[in-house]
């Protein structure tokens, strides 16, 4: 096993990858940006090397510093975590080049995988099934057309190079086509630099059900079952679950899904963790996404079904260890659902919310998991993701998963920020969510049909103009320091007074 | 003695004399029992007076002192003239609106840029630009104003 | 199921139940002393209803204030948590009378087994093993002198009534048999009011093994299988596992504990969960200990091994309900192991520490668990006992839940108050403890063997300088207000000033 | 500048010119980068001075000021006389030893209550009583002097 370790990235997945190093007496090497200097992640490292200004082209995503700082602090592997530079198949070649393990698959697995049509292409040669639609660009307009009305409308055209929902249009009508796709071709270019569209079956409300997979060097593949993240914000995941309420239900699907997987794995000659994700009809077809080449977000709410340490794996596998079980090793057992906590003001479109955390209460107890990344007094910076944290629950069923969250998010408060705390408790009190009603269209139906909060009960109205009152005294007898108020005896500090 | 609170904007009437238990537990959080029921309220102050949080829910309190007589009730702004500012600090990407445009509600006005989303800042309600002080490229701190509407 | 419960306790174990409630939906109502009107289950729950003054017997000990605070509440049921009065019958004789329901077994049941020489007549009739020794209180020397030679030296002189310790004697050789009866009857006797002591055989090193059992109302008994408790200072114990890594090593030694558990507790006509306490030798020989008829303080490695919510439970056989599942649907899965940290000074003959916390800071992350009843700011009182928060880890196997548990406790901060956070990661570090070479005389052994910690390597010191200069000069610089100290560069705060 | 420091009474000495990073992330709680690793110190005033703690372990901290000449090194407790004091706050139960007793090293003194527990202070060296304050009944506060010896 590896000595020492450098981790590539930052916040609350920094923070879990030192976690498990140090759970592994590995020696954690974390890099940071100007930023990020008092970050948690670097806090709890043995070790921590400065790699440039805020903004993360000038940091975590310099190949070339962080190559330096791991060669400075003779790390023997880089983990990249999530996002960055995690499915950068140069990044892992210049790994190599350096004499560095990369923590994930070959450069040559990330490449065949990494560009979404010739992933498409490689699953549908695996015998994987793909949404029907389009193998190369939709660069003439004609065979586009003949296209588009053999699939039917509607169709979905998609950035080749993309992700996020950038250079994405729903076409209803054959009319809307050649705008949709000019429109849709410009705007991948602008964020991709590559404005190559294809054309796509509209599936829907679907969901998004991805299956965990894991291959060690000796060509041993096997899934993990299932996780649905169909709670999605603006093509952002916000609430996932393993198992899926679906798939829960039809214990076939879970094997066909992961069989498909597994096929698309060995096509690619995958090894370490990855995800392959699917969109599921309410028939339970199912349809090959994409591939992530890494670890994913949400990883905690499948350790919590198998009970496999999946950055403990990543390391054993990538440190040359064959994997330590077989398929039908593989449990799942309860359910286990996470939400993202992130800084954004749900009350104000979701606008992004840095600065600095004033208060801070972190809930835990029974079956409560907390993946975080900040702490009381820290600035969350406007330069990265507003991810915060993740509350994770386990239950022995979904209903007791679901208590559970509700329970810890009312112990929970970040305050000096906005952030969509409140709004999951609303979430997970609604009944098509209790239902398992789900689909990616759950949120924006949700905040179209969302009412305003009652109006609270006239004793908690007193309640806070008692302690708004307590807090006034204070700060006037802080202020005045002389002469006593006479707030009434209900407002002695202290102990004991409660007389009713 | 008698205080008038004002809870968001409902005004409560506190009688010194009322029993119940407050205590402040953590600076700024206070555990109040009140008829047998347990409150735990975070107070902040915030640039437009006080601010209390329970349970996910804000709200805003004003205390007024029995006292000083010459503080009235604080006067709304002016509704005539909005400032649409900055919700965090970003960098300006677009600017969507020129001065002397007639917008409606939910028209965006300025896109800004801030922990890797764009967000698109729109008018809560019908009016006319009167000022934009927004630039693209520039950037902007939190409570900036970036566009007067009328 | 109730609607209304109230907590009859404090500390974590209030903290914990409060949360089960809020999880079931359940309104929670507290109460407290005075030294409590801000402790943390207060703070938590629905209602808080006051009990009178600090110490325990004025308040949390005080029957006729809890049930008034009940009915004042509504309060349809009492849980009385652990210690203070949850295993008096007359409590729970006294919540039938008033028309409340006790969360645990039936005050008959808790009569049955609450004296130590009855509840061992009753396992010895059940047919559970026992430690050879006198029925009767030792009273008449002569026949204390027979059984004493029958059993053969050293033996055990325990007083009837006691625990912790108290009124416990070693005798070696007959010579010293009779004062020791007597020094033993006196301290018994001041103790509890009662002198009568017993005589059992020594077993040499033992281990505490015991066995969780959950029944309910229509005499379905199951057990939960077994928890190792041998880690224990004075009888108190501090680390907890399940399983035992000498029981894992052995399936049938925890089918017939599980049975001999069972049979203890129909003979009771037990229902509701209780814990049977057994000392195992190093032939897998074991013997019934006693019985504890409530929750148990390391309830959760049980809970984490099972996946049951204990406390769940506990509400739901009272309310009425049949146990959920039956003995072959309980399975164990990985290890759970938990550490109870306490406001004590491990470098100063563990002398209790209560006072301030100044900084708290939490450990969570992967297979982490705090069961905490503290907060930054709090004063933990000296009246009651030094137990802030239990801390367990769960992993797949014995290895990994230490592994986390270290890592937890390396993120684990209380200033303020001396705790035993430093000694736990010695202890979780000793290769005996690592091997599972586990007895009750574990802890003195350590204790004896304990080496002083390494020096700190030098660059450590001039770390602690750095800090300490940098705090010097800010305290410096707030107190003058004017005129900066020239500390040299890399005393700037704030970011991007690493420039080695 | 040069600053000497004692850490459990050894002298650093810290040149202002070397290169670190030292950022106080909390209060009271510093981030020191040294040489490529990292740590996490947290400072305390004590009684005493200036305690530290790292990983659970504590240090004595003494900053000694380069300009301020008046101040030498502080002077060690006298070793000729010891006051045992409560480590916490308690009530006395018994006093085990009287003045003019010669006490060894393990020997009980004074047992106090605090936290459901009793509590043996033991003498950590041999010598004899030559005051007792401890009173059975008292209650005493943490740093209390109980017993003196010589």
């Amino acid at each position: 096993m590896f000595a020492r370790v450098l981790v590539a990235n930052r916040g609350e997945i920094a923070v879990r990858i030192v976690r498990a190093l140090r759970e592994m007496k590995i020696r954690s090497i974390a890099v940071f940006s100007d930023a990020d200097r008092g970050a948690l992640h670097v806090r709890l490292a043995d070790e921590a090397e400065h790699i440039g200004p805020s903004p993360s082209g000038e940091s975590y995503l310099r190949v070339d510093r962080i190559l330096e700082a791991a060669k400075k602090h003779r790390a023997e592997a880089i983990h990249p975590g999530y996002g960055f530079l995690s499915e950068n198949a140069g990044f892992a070649a210049a790994c190599a080049e350096a004499g560095i393990v990369f923590i994930g698959p070959s450069p040559d697995s990330i490449r065949r995988l990494g560009s979404k049509t010739a992933a498409r292409m490689l699953a549908k040669q695996a015998g994987a099934p793909v949404v029907p639609g389009s193998e190369e660009p939709a660069t003439d307009i004609e065979r586009a057309r003949a296209l588009a009305r053999q699939i039917g409308y509607p169709v979905l055209l998609k950035a080749a190079a993309g992700g996020g929902g950038k250079g994405m249009r729903r076409v209803d009508v054959e009319g809307e086509l050649e705008a949709a796709i000019r429109d849709a071709s410009s705007e991948a270019e602008r964020a991709f630099q590559n404005g190559e569209v294809y054309i796509e079956k509209v599936i829907e409300k679907p969901r998004h059900i991805e299956i965990q997979i894991a291959g060690d060097h000796y060509g041993n593949l096997v899934h993990l079952g299932e996780r649905e993240c169909s709670l999605q914000r603006r093509h952002q995941k916000i609430i996932e679950e393993c198992p899926s309420p679906f798939v829960a239900k039809r214990p076939e699907m879970r094997a066909a899904m992961g069989e498909a997987a597994l096929k698309i794995a060995r096509a690619a000659a995958y090894d370490n963790l990855g995800t392959v994700e699917f969109l599921a009809d309410d028939q339970a077809n199912f349809y090959f996404l994409e591939v992530n080449t890494r670890l994913q977000v949400e990883h905690p709410v499948t350790e919590l079904v198998t009970g496999f340490d999946l950055v403990q794996l990543q390391l054993r596998i990538a440190a040359g260890q064959a994997l330590p079980f077989t398929q039908k090793d593989i449990a799942w057992r309860g359910w286990a659902m996470e939400c993202r906590v992130s800084a954004e003001d749900p009350e104000n479109q979701f606008f992004p919310s840095p600065g600095k955390i004033r208060q801070l209460r972190e809930p835990s107890g029974p079956g409560v998991r907390l993946d975080s990344g900040v702490y009381p007094g820290w600035t969350v910076p406007l330069d990265y993701d507003p991810l915060l944290a993740k509350l994770v629950a386990w239950g022995a069923e979904r209903n007791t998963a679901v208590q559970r969250l509700q329970r810890a998010l009312s112990e929970y408060v970040i305050s000096g920020i906005q952030t969509n705390i409140a709004f999951f408790r609303e979430i997970l009190d609604d009944p098509e969510f209790l239902a398992g009603s789900l689909s990616t269209e759950f949120v924006p139906d949700f905040l179209a049909r969302r009412k305003p909060l009652a109006e609270p009960a006239p004793q908690l109205d007193t309640a806070v103009a008692m302690a708004a009152l307590a807090h006034f005294q204070n700060a006037r007898e802080r202020a005045a320091s002389a002469g006593k108020a006479d707030a009434g005896r209900w407002l002695t500090e202290g102990r004991g007074q409660l007389l009713r | 003695m008698k205080w008038q609170v004002a809870v968001n904007g409902r005004s409560i009437e506190i009688d010194s004399e009322q029993l119940a238990s407050v205590t402040q537990v953590e600076p700024g959080v206070y555990s109040v029992l009140l008829d047998g029921a347990s409150y735990e309220i975070r107070l902040s102050e915030t640039s437009s007076g006080l601010s209390a949080e329970v349970g996910g829910r804000r709200f805003e309190v004003e205390v007024r002192d029995p006292r000083d007589t010459s503080r009235g009730t604080r006067t709304q702004l002016g509704s005539g003239r909005q400032n649409i500012a900055a919700p965090m600090p970003g960098k300006v990407v677009r600017v969507l609106v020129n001065v002397g445009d007639a917008v409606d509600v939910g028209q965006g006005l300025v896109v800004v840029e801030a922990m890797k989303m764009q967000n698109e800042m729109k008018a809560s309600r019908p009016g006319r630009v009167i000022e934009v002080r927004a630039l693209a490229g520039q950037t902007v701190g939190a409570g900036d104003t970036l566009v007067v509407l009328e």
